[in-house]
């Protein structure tokens, strides 16, 4: 089913992580660290329920858990939101909007993936019509396992996302930004003729300014 | 026994009431008869009854034609003259208007073979 | 040939400013039978005759395109004519006659357009005529309450003639100014006029209205008080009127939001703006007849910026409804500038001198304390924001909708000076607006035996309940936007231009050009769920009307019954009543 | 014996012209003499106003008044002999130029034409009651015959339509005067206007309603004018023109004058013909808004004016009269105006139906802007001359305080605005199916033109001529002027 | 440079007065709600990410200004309303400014911003301006005349004035005139875009309104200005009705007494609809409103 090429899966993602990890010691300005302390503080969470994680984001959001005391709130539209949770399986047509949306959102933007559908297809691993693993498809900054997970589990995920956005780290938009024709390429084997419009992704290749 | 009417009174009120008969004779003729002629014929009745009125009118019982005769030096007792001269001017002109009519008749009902006043409708519009 | 026309027609237009440039002595014509022409220039006339030296020649400017039209010139010459007399008349037969011959030249060029129907032209052509014979029969009542025709105050108060005057005068005039029950001709006209002329109608002709009006104020002493004494702190005649004028600009400004026509739109804006002046005039304090010429000013700038500008989209697109145009910034940028200048001024925003107008009509009724009529004006001017956004929102922004719309280009130059002279006088008048006061308004309130309003500087609009300053506030508009944009670079980070008008947010889909985007003719409808707007807009005069004509008609026809074809009828018909009238005779003992 | 100049040419001239038509038909100036008679007419009574003005003429036939005939030249009846032989010349001037049909450019019309004139000159002249209704059947039979003259169905029909209710509107009038002569036994008019007084009140009323049936009849006064549309449809168009133009100005001064003349305070008459003024005046508006012919319209728009001039003229005061013959004038002007306008358009078109004349005015742009023009000048709009004489009649009103006049009076003038600009409407739609090739025949428009500039003239410069008005008004009104001047002579 | 340093301060001041008065409104919020809240600052926080966002789409040059003119706007606004009394500092240019021209500035920077809406050709955008529109047309006109009444009270239209003439407690026109300030208190809480008339950027609805294109730093800016503009109104109301300010603590503790009182009548109440919200100001505050003008100008005892 999966065109095999050097790496599958999960492994893919691994490696991925571990460069990254390289770079972890590369020394970041005062003002990076600055700006990424000032960032740290304050994520706008896409309000998209793509799947039966969505369920967990309502008492994640209300007065029991309030994420709001980290400075954890939704946003209605992708141009005010920092963050994308993908929150559980994953359809091939909600996929097309999901990366229409995370393409729409204003960099730094980061990716959440929520559950074991959206790391490695879960229950969901033969389904013929959701994908497998997201992060062929999207840079994902933050796993967050279960099935599902728990708000509790929610929130130390953001913590994590918010203490590596602290330390001023390089997240995924610019490993999206740098392997667009990989992550391109996976996406219109998935989607085929449903692929979004050229100008939605152009401005990538040309440097990221359209 | 009809000594009675020749006082001008009576005289005048049978006069008044023929010519008003003839009037409304007339009249009638134009208001009831849809043929052409009949409407003109009747126009010269109710002319004709004004022509009488007026003469009859102008003139008392008695009174003499009022034409210079020979050796006639009286006027008195002559009737006014000049009813008589206008009613003669006013059959002149009423003659060349009825001429006109019925010349305008003959042709329209040559134009149109109708001489049906009510079925004159040509000029009908909006 | 057909230059040297067209020069000589430019020169024609700037006949008004030449009249106001060397007017000298007054001149009189004798018309016959004691009745003597005056014609004079005064303060009064003078800013109305100003308002057309500017406006004829913009006007006349666009009309020079293309091969000349050899009628609609000469009968623009003929209007302008019949306008320049109605202004420099001193008596009222000369102010009539300039009033007629603007009316029917007005009336011919509106039919060379090709868009004019049959209810448009004769409403136009019944309401004006009807305006002017109740102006002439004003005049006539003023006649035999003076015993001359000279326009002068009238000093005998008692009696009903003064009221049928005021009545008959005020009806007259405010038909011309288009207000409620009798505004029926204004869209139709503005809508259907060659949209060149459009702007002429509604910037330059309703004015005369305005003229008239404040002409009427000064027949009677002490203005409106003199009619039916005074209410609160203002004229109760004037009460009356500002409440006709306030009604006005309320309903026309939800019905010019619910328009789907730019012109018609326009049109009903020009009766709501109009409203203002009459309620001003209304007022008639000092403060309020200056907000009321202020604002005749700078709607008159407005207006003929915007129909101008209006009639540039048409001629390069061929579309008028706000549904076939959009996001016209990008090919016609001048006049977006000019639309947005417009509006700017037109809702009466600072720092254009739109403000200053609003704000010296607003002043007076706090000062006449007429606060119910603030209110309801209020009502009208914040209305008029969604009108004045759906204008620039529609043509201009949102997406594309017609092939035309996609492929058009900037209007031609002679639509585009005037476009810019406009912009610039409405700027500058914007930041200057105690030029405006002391040079043009002054002398007129003057003249008017009311107390100057006066403007310590330029810059300054001062008034006794305290005033702004154009200059500081510009200034510092100018450089906190300055600022703000300056301090916008400084921060990191590159900006992105959207690959494609279609790449919005919209719910993850990826909108395609047969998705609804435009929001151009919809807007405001929503408003109708609004109960007061809801009624207002269900109801309309055109019923009226039309009733009024169906009955006409029906008369006539009833009546033409009379006219039979058949000869013994109407022989029937003279016989009878004939001996009917004998009969009232004979009844009534022989006396006729 | 010096050629002198006298009212009996006005009269005698062309009568001695119309007779001799044979001579002009051999000598090849049938239309030169048609032309030329009324233009020396003219001449001659505009000559004569500074003469008039100070005394009437009086032209003695036979015997002097009141036995004898004669003719009574003052300032109001020579304004209307001027009028009639104005309008004469301009007709003429358009049969001449304009090239028409030849039913109007031979013997017969020629000797009408001249003979309608002769008529309505007879009619305002005369002095003498019997000589009125000669006169009277004189223009009425001319008129008859015009109206016939195209031979064909609706002109037929619309002669003898006129023919009968002429007919019977002139035994009105005859009775009338039958009635008078056998009261008093007095002809001449001002010899009546002495004697009428004495006259039983009954007697009085019964010949004032029969005067008033069969001149308004003739004067188209409502109700009594139904006849006219049909009569103006039916008939050529410029033949029309001099019945609106000539005619019913005849009919209409001698109602007036024999009112003011017989009634020695008119007061009692004034609501009468002001309430028949105003009915014909506000009927005939608004029948004419459904027109669809324009010789209809133009028809019910002459009646719609007439009731203007009766009711100014029966309100009675110097200003009303002046204005009311000033508007005479006008109305002359314009409808001849109009119906030549209409005549071309007939021409060109075979048809005057509004249907058929959409867009006329791209095709034939100079008739239809005096079409324009002259639509402006009937509904009084300033700078044309009907606006003055209005202006005039309506300051007459507001002077003596009477507004309910001015109330109708501009009511009328807005429904007429209604049908006249409906009318102009249709005449400049873009209809791309209009016949679009532009064609103006150049010299008929001179008549046309020239009325053109006649009635701006008039309506910037009225005071030129504004003496005449007043002038006329007074010797209209001056009923002891007149019985002065006729019975003191006598005496 | 006296004028540069006051307004330098004045920005600041109603920067940081924003920022905080919004963070306490969020943790008002969240305690109502039974929760513990954000910071104080988390204003300042969402406000920096945003202006220190890399990336910023635009949708054409009337979209990038649309901000640009809102901000103007806002500064212009905090500029021309005077923050304290009787004192040099914290004037700004207001005495070139009165009370009307302040009103009209306070929305010349939504009207700008609403072309860039308009701009991005987003339909949902312009749903979000007419909504404001409309709900500017309902609330303008009883704001206005509650403030009328004001002026008409002092008869003139200078701030500075009427603030001047109110000198000690029982001067305040919220006393003297209490029936105006219950006229514009609703309306002021809709100008300030708070609940309950807060469904002009319904963000299910109408996919957050005006700002449903915007993104980035111009976002950030958006939200500066509007703190800006929040804390200009709340001095603007402060000065009007409750006697202006000495100095910047009675300042602030006023301002935010006033804030308290709106926050809490905004956190109990329900979203409106926008024709609701428009039918409700027409009919209860502008009833108040000409009941109020028949007791101060029509009825004998009236003035």
């Amino acid at each position: 089913m999966y065109h095999k090429s050097e790496c599958e899966g999960f492994q893919c993602e691994q490696r991925m992580l571990e460069e990254s990890l390289g770079q972890e010691n590369a020394q970041t300005g005062l003002v990076d660290r600055l700006v990424g302390w000032l960032r740290q503080r304050s994520l706008f969470v896409l309000a998209y329920g793509t799947g039966c994680g969505a369920i967990e984001m309502r008492p994640l959001m209300t007065s029991r858990f309030d994420a709001e005391r980290f400075g954890i709130i939704g946003a209605p539209t992708p141009r005010q939101a920092d963050v994308l949770v993908i929150s559980g399986y994953l359809a091939l047509k909600t996929l097309k909007r999901v990366i229409r949306s995370y393409e729409q959102m204003q960099e730094p933007k980061y990716v959440i993936a929520l559950g074991s559908c959206a790391i490695n297809g879960g229950m969901y691993w033969d389904s013929y019509n959701t994908i497998k693993q997201l992060d062929h498809y999207l840079p994902v900054d933050m796993y967050i396992n279960g099935c599902m997970p728990r708000p509790e589990a929610l929130i130390e995920g953001f913590a994590a996302l918010q203490k590596k956005i602290g330390r001023g780290e390089p997240s995924g938009f610019k490993r999206y930004r740098e392997n667009i024709d990989w992550y391109k390429a996976n996406q219109r084997r998935v989607l085929g003729e449903n692929m979004p419009p050229d100008y939605t992704y152009d401005w990538y290749h040309a440097g990221g300014v359209a | 026994m009809l000594e009675f009417l020749d006082s001008p009174r009576v005289l005048h009120g049978i006069y008044i009431l023929g010519s008003l008969t003839l009037f409304f004779i007339g009249l009638y003729g134009l208001l009831a008869k849809r043929h052409l002629l009949k409407a003109l014929i009747g126009i010269a009745v109710m002319e004709l009854s004004v022509y009488l009125l007026f003469i009859a009118l102008a003139t008392s019982p008695g009174e003499t034609a009022p034409i210079l005769a020979d050796g006639l030096i009286d006027f008195t007792g002559m009737a006014d003259p000049i009813p008589q001269a206008l009613t003669l001017t006013a059959i002149v002109i009423g003659m060349a208007v009825l001429a006109l009519g019925v010349s305008l008749a003959i042709q329209y009902h040559r134009l149109t073979g109708n001489s049906d006043m009510r079925a004159m409708t040509e000029l009908k519009d909006s | 040939m057909s230059l040297m026309i067209k020069i000589l027609f430019l020169a024609v237009s700037l006949s008004p400013a030449l009249t106001l440039s060397t007017w000298g002595e007054s001149l009189a014509w004798p018309l016959f039978g004691g009745i003597e022409l005056l014609f004079d220039l005064n303060p009064i006339s003078a800013f109305f005759l100003l308002l057309l030296a500017l406006g004829a020649p913009l006007v006349a400017l666009p009309m020079l395109r293309g091969a000349p039209d050899r009628p609609a010139y000469a009968l623009y010459a003929l209007l302008l004519l019949g306008m320049q007399l109605l202004l420099l008349a001193g008596d009222f037969i000369g102010f009539f006659v300039g009033w007629e011959i603007m009316t029917w030249s007005s009336y011919l060029l509106l039919l060379r357009s090709s868009r004019t129907d049959l209810e448009g032209a004769q409403s136009y052509i019944l309401f004006n005529l009807a305006s002017a014979f109740l102006l002439l029969a004003g005049i006539l009542v003023f006649h035999s309450l003076t015993g001359d025709f000279r326009i002068q105050a009238i000093d005998q108060l008692g009696g009903p003639e003064p009221l049928a005057l005021a009545v008959l005068f005020g009806l007259a005039f405010l038909i011309k100014v288009g207000t409620l029950p009798l505004h029926l001709w204004v869209p139709r006209a503005y809508d259907q006029a060659p949209d060149i002329f459009s702007a002429f109608l509604s910037a330059l002709m309703s004015k005369m209205g305005v003229y008239g009006l404040i002409l009427l104020a000064t027949l009677f002493p002490e203005a409106l008080s003199g009619l039916l004494g005074r209410l609160l702190n203002g004229p109760a005649a004037g009460y009356i009127l500002a409440w006709i004028g306030v009604i006005t600009s309320i309903v026309a400004t939800f019905k010019a939001i619910s328009q789907e026509d730019m012109k018609r739109l326009l049109a009903y804006s020009s009766i709501a703006q109009v409203g203002y002046i009459t309620t001003a005039i209304g007022v008639g304090s000092s403060l309020a007849i200056g907000g009321a010429l202020f604002q005749a000013l700078v709607h008159t700038l407005v207006k003929l910026l915007l129909f101008i500008t209006v009639a540039g989209i048409i001629l390069q697109t061929g579309r008028r409804r706000f549904n076939d145009l959009g996001h016209l910034i990008d090919r016609m940028p001048i006049s977006f500038l000019a639309v947005l200048i417009g509006i700017i001024g037109l809702a009466g925003m600072p720092p254009l001198p739109g403000f200053a107008a609003k704000y010296l009509i607003f002043v007076s009724l706090i000062d006449a304390r007429w606060l119910l009529l603030l209110a309801a004006m209020l009502l009208s001017s914040t209305a008029a924001f969604i009108y004045c956004y759906k204008l620039i929102y529609a043509p201009f922004l949102g997406h594309a909708n017609s092939p035309e719309a996609k492929t058009a280009t900037e209007a031609p130059w002679p639509y585009l000076v005037p476009q810019v002279i406009l912009m610039g006088l409405l700027v500058a008048l914007g930041i200057f607006p105690g030029f405006g006061i002391q040079f043009l308004i002054d002398p007129v309130l003057t003249a008017l035996g009311l107390a100057p309003i006066g403007a310590p500087s330029w810059g300054e609009l001062a008034t006794p309940y305290g005033g702004y300053d154009g200059v500081v506030l510009m200034t510092v508009f100018g450089t906190a936007f300055a600022l703000v944009t300056g301090g916008f670079f400084l921060l990191r980070g590159r900006m992105r231009r959207a690959g494609s008008p279609y790449d919005l947010s919209y719910a993850g889909e990826v909108p395609t050009a047969d998705t609804p985007l435009h929001y151009g003719a919809g807007m405001g409808r929503e408003l109708r769920r609004i109960p007061l707007i809801g009624w207002i807009l269900l109801h309309t005069t055109t019923g009226f009307l039309t009733g009024l004509t169906r009955q006409s008609l029906a008369a006539a026809g009833l009546l033409g019954g009379f006219y039979g074809r058949n000869p013994q009828t109407w022989i029937l018909l003279a016989v009878l009543l004939f001996a009917l009238a004998l009969t009232l005779v004979t009844l009534t003992g022989g006396a006729l | 014996m010096a050629f002198q100049l006298t009212p009996v040419w006005f009269i005698a001239l062309p009568l001695l012209v119309a007779f001799a038509a044979p001579l002009w038909v051999r000598l090849g100036l049938l239309m030169s003499m048609l032309f030329a008679t009324p233009l020396v007419l003219f001449g001659l009574a505009v000559s004569l106003f500074p003469a008039v003005g100070d005394a009437p003429l009086l032209e003695t036939i036979v015997i002097a008044p009141p036995l004898g005939i004669h003719l009574h030249l003052d300032s109001a009846s020579l304004l209307m002999v001027a009028l009639f032989n104005l309008a004469g010349v301009l007709f003429a001037s358009f049969l001449w130029l304009g090239d028409t049909e030849p039913h109007l450019r031979g013997r017969g019309p020629f000797v009408l034409i001249l003979l309608l004139i002769t008529g309505c000159t007879g009619l305002v002249l005369t002095g003498d009651l019997f000589n009125l209704y000669v006169f009277l059947e004189i223009a009425g039979v001319s008129a008859y015959a015009l109206s016939a003259l195209r031979r064909d169905k609706t002109a037929l029909e619309a002669g003898l339509k006129y023919l009968i209710i002429g007919s019977v509107a002139a035994i009105f009038i005859l009775l009338a005067i039958v009635l008078l002569y056998l009261e008093t036994g007095q002809l001449n008019l001002a010899a009546l206007a002495r004697d009428f007084g004495d006259i039983p009140a009954a007697m009085q009323g019964l010949i004032g309603l029969l005067l008033l049936v069969g001149l308004g009849v003739k004067a188209e006064l409502f109700p009594f004018n139904v006849w006219v549309p049909d009569i103006y449809r039916g008939s050529d168009p410029a033949v029309t023109s001099l019945f609106s133009g000539i005619l019913v100005k005849a009919f209409l001064f001698v109602l007036f004058h024999l009112v003011f003349l017989l009634l020695a305070d008119p007061a009692v008459a004034r609501a009468w013909l002001m309430a028949l003024g105003a009915l014909t005046m506000l009927v005939a508006e608004l029948v004419a808004l459904r027109q669809q012919d324009m010789r209809r319209m133009l028809a019910y728009s002459s009646l719609g004016q007439v009731g203007l001039i009766t009711l100014a003229l029966g309100f009675a005061s110097e200003a009303t009269t002046a204005g009311a013959l000033f508007h005479m004038v006008n109305h002359t002007l314009v409808k001849m105006l109009l119906f030549f306008v209409a005549a071309l358009m007939l021409r060109r078109f075979l048809s005057l139906r509004l249907a058929d004349l959409r867009g006329v005015g791209h095709a034939m742009p100079v008739a239809t802007a005096l079409f324009v023009l002259g639509s402006l000048a009937v509904l009084g709009l300033p700078p044309l001359s009907g606006f003055v004489s209005k202006l005039c009649i309506l300051k007459g009103f507001a002077e003596a305080q009477a507004f309910w006049p001015i109330a109708l009076i501009l009511l009328a003038a807005l429904i007429e605005a209604g049908y006249y600009f409906r009318w102009i409407k249709v005449f400049y739609d873009s209809d791309p199916a209009a016949p679009q090739c532009r064609s103006d025949d150049g010299p008929a428009y001179l008549p046309l033109v020239l009325i053109a500039g006649l009635l701006l003239l008039l309506g910037v410069a009225p005071f030129l001529i504004e003496d005449w008005f007043v002038q006329a008004a007074r010797a209209l009104l001056g009923r002891g002027t007149i019985l002065e001047s006729v019975l003191g002579v006598q005496s | 440079m006296h004028a540069i340093v006051d307004s330098l301060a004045m920005i600041g001041i109603s920067y940081v007065m924003g920022f905080l008065f919004y963070g306490f409104y969020r943790q008002f919020n969240a305690r109502v709600q039974r929760r513990w809240g954000p910071s104080l600052w988390q204003n300042f926080f969402d406000n920096m990410k945003f202006l220190l966002k890399t990336e910023t789409l635009t949708h054409g040059p009337m979209f990038f200004l649309g901000p640009m003119i809102i901000a103007a706007g806002a500064i212009t606004t905090v500029l021309f309303v005077p923050f304290l009394k009787d004192s040099d500092w914290l004037q700004g240019f207001s005495e070139h400014g009165n009370l009307i021209l302040i009103i009209y500035l306070l929305v010349v920077g939504p009207l700008g911003n609403a072309l860039a809406v308009g701009s991005s050709g987003n339909p949902f955008g312009v749903m979000g301006v007419t909504r404001g529109l409309t709900r500017l047309m309902g609330l303008e006109v009883p704001f206005f005349l509650g403030l009328a009444l004001v002026m008409l009270q002092h008869e003139t239209t200078s701030v500075h004035a009427i603030m001047a003439a109110q000198d000690g407690l029982a001067q305040w026109n919220l006393f003297t005139n209490p029936i105006a300030f219950i006229v514009i208190l609703l309306p002021f809480i809709a100008s300030q875009n708070a609940s309950p008339f807060d469904v002009v950027g319904a963000p299910v609805e109408v996919y957050a309104g005006p700002r449903v294109e915007f993104g980035g730093r111009l976002l950030g800016l958006l939200m500066t200005q509007n703190m800006m503009m929040t804390v200009a109104k709340l001095v603007l109301v402060v000065d009007l009705f409750m006697g202006g300010a000495g100095n910047v603590p009675i300042l602030i503790l006023k301002a935010f007494s006033l804030f308290l009182l709106t926050a809490s009548i905004s956190l109990v109440f329900p979203r409106l609809k926008t024709e609701q919200t428009v039918d409700f100001f027409w009919k209860v505050p502008l009833g108040l409103g000409v009941l109020g003008v028949i007791a101060t100008v029509w009825l004998p005892w009236g003035a």
